[in-house]
């Protein structure tokens, strides 16, 4: 599904994270662990295809969907239209923004302005938008910060029936805070070894 | 990596483009000075003054040649931006925006030198004649291009930006230009030419050879900008460091 | 990186205009903003110069046109910078919908907010400047024909200055060279109008402009929003 | 009318501001050079490119 191999970012002339090499097959769950600054945000970046890498091939071969630090939610819409705008832009056209919204716990917000929610409403919401993206291969940058104790078990559960149907997902955490699912791998980022490369 | 890119990417290897130019460089400067003497000897003392401009048309011997780098630089600095941009060469990112302060440059003295040559002919300093208010566009490009450039702080990025609105400007460049034209017959009879086409040979060539020389300046300044832009980048690296201990050239 | 995607289901241009025109009337107060500053640049004038009809009358296309420009511009600061900050243009990154149509889409709905009101208010501002009637409805036209393309090349500006640390005051220096052609033309037009000039020629050329930057400045938009990512 | 003034100006401002552009990369370059070494010697590192060590 997705293939990186010698994968390097540069930032002011300098690699940002060791060379990363990393393949994600059907059913995959990665999980990136590193220190804060170690880069996991900007190698999620790549293989999400926002920024080009400085070395190395980096093939992916299906839709990605993208949760990141900044939701992307439009703070005058409410909660169900911007659901319904994340559906007919690049959703599944099947795919019900209602339904979507009750399974991320938001049903008593729906016609709320996406302003006016609280963080941990915010990253349900986005959480809610990538029910309806057909993308099967999701990268979440940090998805459980921010997220009550049932907002981390609703996101258990969205991993575990979205890895069980044969998607895939690379995400990246920082302290202790696992997915409750056997089975994930994990990807330490490394830091650039210093020197230099000529 | 396809076969272009990796020729490009030999020839736009920093240490191989930083000892290439740096024996270049010299070579250049002398060229220059020999030219430039040269054309300015012939088109000072040589060269007759004008039957109707007097003696003020000497200045056409630093104003035009200027005026055509300044379209030039621009032009060869958007190419730069392209190579930058489609195929990411470093170097020609480099060689992109250090080709900006030099075009600004061009632009600067050809419009000082313009208004300083339109006083004893048009009597005023500055006259919205077609050719300078181009000019003064084309320095707003410029300047557009470095303050875009400094206005991000992450090199690589800062240069794609600046490459992208080189060529923007470059595909305007003649839509103004064509435009200012229009717009300047329409509100003005045509002024006398500064440049006239059918020009005697004596002042034609002085021309020629100041032409000539400021496209060796030209040369000089962007390799001796570049190579410094690139040492300060790669200062981290081996190469640059070799480079800076040494000390030499 | 080659993202052999297969083609998305949604649709880029759709969503994202009604999602614009949805935006611009929550706010409505900020669609008057632009027009409200015209009124008053444009006002400026008489009390500046001279309230004499003649002498307005030479210049009120020039005025109206420049009072335009600078209009332009300002809606046009924050134009990608909501999406930006909010992570908008991340996500139609991911899509795999082509940016381009995302920024005609975009500037589209833009010129419905912010151009096309401009060009309803020009009577209104010819009859301050004391513009001959014959001037009139070829001021309307130079404008319809004209503020699109200041929208279109005004967002190139825009995404490119986006990621910038202070953007607001690089974009008039990246933009006005490249308003000079159009405002050349449209007040070319309109003064040829006045004189009982024919004017065609230079409509024709707005028009050729206008279609040169709908073909042309979406590309250029969506390699300075895929830059501004970075 | 004499015209030397003009000419002269016109001249001398082109001078300077050619002169200005070709030599501000030299001074910077010395000036960085300086700067790099000083820090260098701060650093402890050798001199020279024969006695170079990795950092």
């Amino acid at each position: 599904m997705l293939q990186a191999s010698r994968l390097t970012l540069e930032r002011h002339f300098h690699p940002v994270f060791a060379p990363v090499d990393l393949v994600v097959g059907r059913g995959d769950l990665w999980v990136l662990t590193g220190a804060n600054g170690s880069g996991k945000t900007t190698l999620l970046r790549l293989l999400a295809g926002l920024v080009t890498p400085s070395e190395g091939q980096l093939a992916r071969s299906v839709a990605a969907a993208w949760v990141g630090h900044r939701l992307a939610l439009k703070d005058d819409l409410d909660v169900l239209e911007n659901l319904q705008l994340a559906r007919d832009f690049a959703g599944r056209t099947d795919a019900d923004p209602l339904d979507a919204a009750r399974k991320a716990g938001l049903e008593m917000a729906l016609d709320q302005p996406a302003g006016t929610l609280s963080a941990g409403q915010r990253k349900r919401c986005a959480l809610a938008r990538l029910l309806l993206s057909p993308a099967p291969l999701w990268l979440l940058d940090e998805p459980y910060a921010n997220l009550d104790r049932d907002g981390v078990t609703l996101l258990d559960g969205l991993l575990a029936d979205h890895v069980g149907a044969g998607g895939a997902c690379v995400m990246s955490t920082h302290g202790d805070l696992k997915p409750a699912i056997d089975g994930y791998r994990e990807l330490a980022i490394l830091p650039a070894p210093p020197g230099d490369h000529w | 990596m396809s076969r272009l890119k990796r020729l490009f990417h030999q020839f736009g290897s920093p240490p191989w483009f930083y000892r290439f130019s740096g024996k270049l460089v010299p070579w250049l400067w002398v060229a220059f000075a020999l030219l430039a003497a040269w054309g300015l000897y012939r088109g000072l003392v040589v060269a007759p003054a004008d039957y109707q401009q007097g003696e003020s048309v000497r200045i056409m011997y630093i104003h035009v040649p200027s005026a055509w780098m300044s379209w030039m630089v621009y032009a060869v600095m958007a190419g730069f931006g392209i190579c930058a941009l489609v195929w990411r060469v470093r170097v020609a990112e480099i060689l992109m925006i250090s080709s900006a302060p030099v075009g600004a440059a061009f632009t600067l003295v050809t419009l000082v030198s313009g208004s300083l040559w339109g006083r004893p002919t048009w009597g005023t300093y500055w006259v919205w004649d077609a050719r300078l208010t181009s000019e003064l566009v084309l320095l707003f490009l410029y300047l557009g291009v470095i303050g875009l450039y400094n206005a991000f702080d992450e090199p690589r990025k800062a240069a794609r930006a600046a490459s992208l609105l080189a060529i923007v400007g470059l595909v305007n460049l003649p839509i103004i230009h064509y435009s200012v034209n229009w717009w300047n017959t329409l509100h003005q009879p045509a002024s006398i030419g500064l440049d006239g086409s059918s020009i005697h040979p004596s002042m034609l060539w002085p021309l020629l050879i100041m032409a000539a020389a400021t496209k060796f300046y030209y040369g000089a300044c962007l390799l001796t900008r570049a190579r410094n832009r690139l040492l300060e980048q790669d200062r981290g690296k081996r190469w640059a460091r070799e480079a800076l201990a040494e000390g030499g050239r | 990186m080659n993202a052999t995607v297969t083609t998305p289901p949604g649709k880029a241009i759709g969503p994202i205009f009604r999602r614009d025109l949805k935006l611009a009337f929550r706010r409505r107060s900020e669609i008057l903003q632009p027009l409200i500053f015209l009124c008053v640049v444009v006002s400026l004038f008489p009390l500046g110069v001279s309230p004499a009809p003649e002498r307005l009358a030479t210049m009120a296309q020039g005025v109206i046109w420049i009072a335009a420009l600078l209009a332009t511009v300002l809606s046009l600061d924050t134009f990608f910078r909501d999406d930006w900050e909010d992570g908008s243009i991340e996500q139609w990154a991911v899509s795999g919908h082509s940016l381009a149509l995302i920024a005609v889409a975009r500037a589209a709905a833009h010129w419905l907010v912010a151009g096309l009101p401009i060009v309803l208010l020009s009577p209104l501002l010819a009859t301050w400047m004391q513009l001959p009637g014959e001037g009139v409805p070829v001021l309307a036209a130079t404008l319809a024909l004209g503020t699109p393309v200041l929208a279109l090349v005004g967002a190139i500006g825009s995404a490119l200055t986006v990621g910038a640390r202070r953007g607001g005051q690089l974009l008039s220096l990246l933009v006005f060279p490249l308003y000079v052609p159009v405002l050349i033309m449209a007040t070319g037009a309109t003064g040829a109008a006045v004189d009982g000039l024919p004017y065609n020629g230079q409509l024709g050329l707005m028009a050729a402009m206008l279609v040169a930057a709908v073909t042309l400045a979406p590309f250029a938009i969506a390699a300075a929003l895929r830059l501004s990512l970075e | 009318m004499n015209h030397a003034p003009f000419i002269w100006s016109a001249y001398a401002v082109a001078v300077i501001v050619y002169a200005w552009t070709a030599l501000a990369p030299v001074w910077r370059a010395r000036r960085f050079r300086a700067a790099w070494q000083a820090r260098e010697k701060v650093m402890g590192r050798s001199r020279g490119p024969t006695g170079t060590s990795e950092n």
